[in-house]
């Protein structure tokens, strides 16, 4: 239930991702020293555009590419049809976007709450 | 083991495409006994109702296939040592195919998908021409070479969980066909093959999962084979797009 | 589960993939839900950070920071065996990625307590 | 007559049975030379290109299509091979035709033959054979011909009856032509009746009637048991061509029978007796390299002489070569034996000669056409082509190609016959009765008593014959035919009921081992396969004559006719004046 155009927007998504995946372990790895605080996060991200934009892409990007692997998923083991695989795959790509935004806009947003 | 009174266990599935079970015969061990051989002792002396196929009885037609303790493997080479454990063996029925009776599966599906995958050889010269002339050591024959020894068993087939899943997809077998003809220099359609890979069940479902290669009595490589269509599809959907 | 056809490298490692991105996938909302907090609930995202700090979590967050790694590292070996024309050594590569995911995400939480 | 079961009707315009070689070109040619909407099917016992021999050639095929060779050329071989037994003006066509049929194979179908580095075509020379003439696609060139040919059989819209096994050749009532064929669909055990215009018989032959063989498990002779039924006449019965080099493991096994590969015995391997003496040099100075033929009576008498390995054979030993040149050069037999639990490269392994081709099949013209209105019979079923003997590589060549011709004829006679014919329903009746005979009787075992027939083939009809042990195989094999009659088998469970199967195998061996028997006993000399101890001597060239069987109202009746020499005399050659005996290196 994957044809071309999924399985290159599939790749793709995880071509964006790879870097960003390593940004961000490596900031964790270095945050997480001395315990995290809701300061300290919002420290470092509030207003940053480049943050945004980091994590803006990731979430876009993430968003495809589950999806699209949900879909795969709920194809080989939950035997959907095409129609409710279509359905999923928006559902899910849409509310991922949709959370994530709302996360990203939150971390980010200029002037919160620090 | 001798061939004096030595015994085996034998668990074999009967039934038809309605279901069925596993029924435990005792069979002779002998020296070099394949599986096939104990499948067919079974049913020349213990129960002439057990069906099952077989044709070369050398690994050349891959009529034979079947779930030897859960594995695909080609019965008529596989030695009965090589399989035994605590003196049992249990056999099946092929893994995803229709059975027809017992150990004997309908293949229908899988030549069907072969077919679906352009598996099928695309002529740009008739009888009248002369041979093309070939370097065995290119590249690109190198690459149809490595694929083309398949006997189409579907042991492969059976081995894949993708094929399990996905009802539609093609499967190891076919796409590595397909990709030994995209590879064949005197074939004259690639362009079809890619088409015919690129769809709801084409080679972009496989998840690289290798069964197909672990199991392949031939050793052939149908993972390789469904990655190069991989590249070749993505290449040729980005220079169709520029 | 894990049937006789299956007890191979490579069906190990696709299993791990996709039970890894599958768990993610589902993590996804949860975390996206706790970081949205920070826009008007600092204190409860404070409160939750705090509760991250039980062994018990600790020892979840590394199970999914293990996931991220090890789809990560599983991914990048999918792709490179897709784009890639080489192939063989795959199994090396398989176990590669995960011994390397094994490694990272031990480091963070080595890191972490 | 009413028929007692329910069967299925059913009607096509071209009507195929069996997928080797002959049958699959059969299907594609017709499909290319019949009017458009001519309905086309293939019927087959086992899956579409998944039995049958031709599937199973390693060795090769030949065609004069290089190194100097020609048409001229590879035809006298193939005479002087067949002991001027052949049919000449077969012989010659396969050979000029072999030539078109490789390029289409390689051009149209797809298959892919070796190549030298030069990116040209590889010849190999297979023994008896004046220049490097057979192609191939490593040791697996019957797979490769097979399956190319199975895709494009596959691809087209021509209807498929697999898991159909033809019973009965049903001709029309006045029995001038035939009207359809009688099956019995496997899968489901019902009778089905198929009338069509034109049918090609191509089922392939295959002497499985003997102790030790070589051909697949599906062939058993049904379609020259079914054309002797029907009153065709059949020629050059006596001649089974045995091979030097099956592998010897026991009854118990399959494996027992299958061909351990000519090329061993080339390289230098020794074949070595029960007490480990190199024999071959007794009978013969090219000693293991001699022809197929008298390396396999040299193996038998050693074997008759009792200086005979554990299971009763001769041993073949490689390992002088060097286990590790052996793995590599023959792979996969090597493979192949060690599967199998044997030590190919490094150790003895068991051997015995195996009957291995038919020469022998129905009486055909140069167009596949039979005595019959609407049957052609092409490849092993169809007699002629080789004579007594057939040559290495000649054998996928002469399906191929006759397959092929055959495709071309029925196209084109198909426009002369307008109408379907209704079949005699008598000899429907009876024909199904007869594949019904074992219900109702108290089941046996009908395996052993198969193991009876082979054992009298092998013992009285087999590599070396004579008047008395034909006369007493002949008795054998009475006996069994009788104790088949008895033997029952329950009809409970028709559907795959492969005993029920082994039983109508039993049935088409037995009839053909009869007619071998009696073409033997015909045959005073010693011509190719056809070896009689007390005719040792091949007898006139120019009197040559070969055996015509046919069974009549007063039985089996075997006739000698004289061998017509269309194209050459004894002692003549068709090549050029000067040309050299050899083209092979090794040979000169
Ligand atoms: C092991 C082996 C190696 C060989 N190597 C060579 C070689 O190297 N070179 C060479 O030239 N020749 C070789 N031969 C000989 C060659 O394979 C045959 O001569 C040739 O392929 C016969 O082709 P065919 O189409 O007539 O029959 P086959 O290929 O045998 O096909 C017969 C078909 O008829 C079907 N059939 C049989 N009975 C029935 C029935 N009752 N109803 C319906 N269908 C039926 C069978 O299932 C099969 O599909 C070899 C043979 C063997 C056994
Ligand atoms: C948090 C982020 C991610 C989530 C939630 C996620 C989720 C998923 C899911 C659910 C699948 C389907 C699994 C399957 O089909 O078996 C999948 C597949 C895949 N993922 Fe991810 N993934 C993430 C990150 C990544 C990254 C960073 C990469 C690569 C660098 C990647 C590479 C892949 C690849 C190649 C596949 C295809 C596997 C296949 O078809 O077998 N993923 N992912
Ligand atoms: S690829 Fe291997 S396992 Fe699959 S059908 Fe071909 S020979 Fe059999
Ligand atoms: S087993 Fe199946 S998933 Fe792909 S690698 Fe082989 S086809
Ligand atoms: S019987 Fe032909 S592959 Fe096993």
């Amino acid at each position: 239930m994957l044809d071309i155009r999924l399985y290159l927007l599939q790749r793709l998504s995880a071509l964006v991702m790879a870097p960003l995946v390593i940004g961000h372990l490596a900031v964790m790895i270095y945050a997480i020293q001395g315990g995290l605080s809701a300061a300290e996060i919002l420290g470092r991200t509030q207003g940053s555009f480049a943050w945004a934009t980091f994590y803006g892409t990731f979430v876009i990007a993430v968003s495809v590419h589950a999806a699209i692997g949900l879909r795969v998923i709920a194809h080989e083991w939950l035997g959907l049809g095409a129609r409710a695989l279509s359905v999923l795959t928006w559902i899910a790509f849409l509310v991922l976007v949709w959370m994530g935004v709302r996360a990203v806009w939150a971390v980010t947003a200029p002037g919160g709450v620090a | 083991m001798s061939s004096t009174d030595t015994r085996m266990k034998v668990s074999v599935w009967r039934g038809d495409h309605e279901g069925g079970e596993f029924q435990i015969f005792d069979v002779p061990a002998q020296d070099s006994q394949t599986v096939l051989d104990v499948v067919a002792w079974i049913q020349q002396n213990d129960d002439p109702t057990l069906s099952y196929r077989f044709a070369c009885r050398v690994g050349m037609c891959g009529s034979c296939a079947m779930m030897v303790n859960g594995q695909p493997r080609w019965t008529c080479r596989t030695h009965v040592k090589k399989v035994l454990k605590d003196n049992c063996i249990e056999i099946g029925p092929l893994r995803n195919l229709p059975v027809i009776k017992d150990l004997a599966a309908d293949m229908d599906p899988f030549f069907e998908k072969w077919v679906k995958a352009e598996g099928v050889f695309h002529p740009s010269k008739t009888r009248n021409d002369q041979i093309e002339e070939i370097d065995p050591a290119s590249v690109q024959r190198v690459k149809a070479d490595a694929g083309i020894e398949c006997i189409n068993c579907s042991v492969c087939y059976a081995s894949c969980d993708t094929v399990a899943g996905n009802p539609d997809f093609l499967g190891p077998a076919a796409l590595n066909r397909a990709w030994t003809l995209y590879n064949d220099s005197r074939d004259a359609g690639s362009r079809k093959i890619l088409d015919a890979v690129s769809g709801a069940g084409g080679c972009h479902n496989c998840h690289s999962m290798g069964s197909c290669a672990h199991f392949c009595p031939n050793g052939l490589n149908p993972m390789d084979a469904i990655a190069g269509l991989k590249r070749a599809t993505a290449a040729a959907f980005f220079r169709r797009r520029t | 589960m894990i049937r006789p056809h299956r007890t191979h490298p490579l069906w190990y490692a696709f299993i791990l993939h996709r039970v890894s991105g599958a768990l993610l996938a589902l993590f996804l909302p949860a975390h996206f839900w706790v970081l949205s907090m920070a826009l008007n609930e600092a204190a409860r995202l404070d409160g939750f950070l705090a509760w991250t700090d039980m062994p018990l979590v600790k020892f979840a967050e590394f199970g999914l920071v293990f996931l991220l790694a090890v789809h990560f590292f599983g991914g990048l070996r999918l792709l490179a065996l897709e784009l890639m024309p080489w192939t063989s050594r795959q199994k090396t590569l398989a176990a590669g990625a995960v011994g390397l995911s094994v490694l990272v995400s031990g480091t963070f939480f080595l890191q972490a307590v | 007559m009413p028929l007692k079961s329910d069967i299925d009707r059913h009607d096509t315009d071209i009507l195929i049975l069996g997928t080797g070689g002959a049958g699959l070109f059969g299907a594609l040619h017709a499909q290319q030379s019949a009017p458009p909407g001519t309905k086309i099917t293939i019927a087959v016992k086992g899956l579409i290109g998944k039995c049958g021999c031709t599937r199973m050639v390693q060795g090769g095929y030949n065609v004069a299509l290089g190194h100097g060779d020609t048409v001229e050329r590879h035809f006298m071989d193939t005479i002087v091979g067949g002991k001027w037994l052949p049919d000449q003006d077969m012989a010659w066509r396969l050979c000029e035709q072999a030539v078109v049929r490789v390029r289409e194979l390689e051009n149209e179908i797809g298959c892919f033959f070796d190549r030298v580095a030069d990116g040209s075509l590889h010849h190999k020379a297979f023994a008896g054979q004046t220049a490097d003439r057979t192609v191939h696609k490593g040791d697996l060139t019957g797979i490769e011909i097979i399956n190319r040919l199975m895709e494009q059989v596959l691809a087209r819209p021509i209807e498929k009856l697999q898991e159909h096994r033809a019973v009965g050749l049903i001709p029309t009532k006045d029995g001038s032509a035939l009207a359809g064929v009688l099956f019995i669909d496997m899968r489901s055990g019902k009778f089905r009746f198929v009338r069509a215009r034109t049918v090609l018989m191509a089922t392939g032959g295959g002497p499985t009637m003997y102790k030790y063989h070589t051909p697949s498990g599906d062939k058993t002779m049904d379609g020259l048991a079914m054309a002797l039924r029907a009153g065709l006449p059949l020629r050059d019965m006596e001649m089974v061509q045995f091979h030097p080099t099956g592998l010897l493991a026991g009854d118990h096994t399959k494996m027992t029978g299958t061909v351990l590969e000519e090329g061993l015995r080339g390289a230098g391997g020794h074949l070595l007796n029960g007490n480990d003496h190199r024999f071959m040099y007794d009978y013969d100075t090219r000693g293991e390299r001699s022809t197929r033929d008298v390396v396999s009576r040299g193996i038998y008498s050693e074997m008759r002489k009792n200086n005979s390995s554990p299971n009763g054979g001769v041993f073949i030993s490689m390992a002088h070569l060097g286990p590790d040149i052996v793995a590599k050069k023959f792979k996969g037999m090597v493979q192949r034996c060690a599967d199998s639990g044997f030590d190919l490269a490094g150790g003895k392994v068991e051997v015995v000669p195996t009957a291995h081709y038919f020469m022998g099949g129905v009486v055909v013209d140069v167009d596949t056409r039979t005595a019959m209105e609407g049957l052609y019979v092409a490849g092993e079923d169809a007699g002629g082509a080789h004579g007594s003997n057939r040559l290495g590589g000649n054998g996928v060549a002469n399906s191929t190609v006759y397959g092929g011709i055959a495709g071309d004829v029925m196209g084109r006679d198909i426009r002369a016959m307008t109408a379907l014919r209704d079949p005699d329903e008598n000899i429907l009746s009876a024909e199904i009765e007869r594949a019904r005979r074992p219900f109702g009787k108290p089941v046996g075992n009908v395996q052993n008593l198969r193991r009876v027939l082979q054992d009298a083939m092998w013992d009285d009809v087999g590599v070396m014959r004579t008047e008395q042990g034909l006369i007493s195989g002949l008795k054998k094999i009475a006996t069994v035919a009788t104790d088949l009659q008895d033997i029952g088998v329950d009809p409970s469970n028709l559907a795959f009921n492969l005993t029920w199967h082994d039983w109508l195998n039993l049935a088409s061996l037995v009839d053909v081992s009869e007619v071998i028997a009696e073409a033997a006993l015909a045959r005073e000399n010693s011509r190719g396969a056809h070896f009689r101890e007390d005719f040792p001597d091949q007898g006139d060239l120019e009197t040559s004559y070969f055996t015509v069987a046919r069974k009549t109202a007063e039985g089996l009746r075997v006739s000698r006719d004289p061998v017509r020499f269309t194209i050459v005399r004894p002692g003549e050659t068709v090549l050029p004046e000067g040309e050299p005996e050899t083209l092979v290196q090794a040979a000169r």
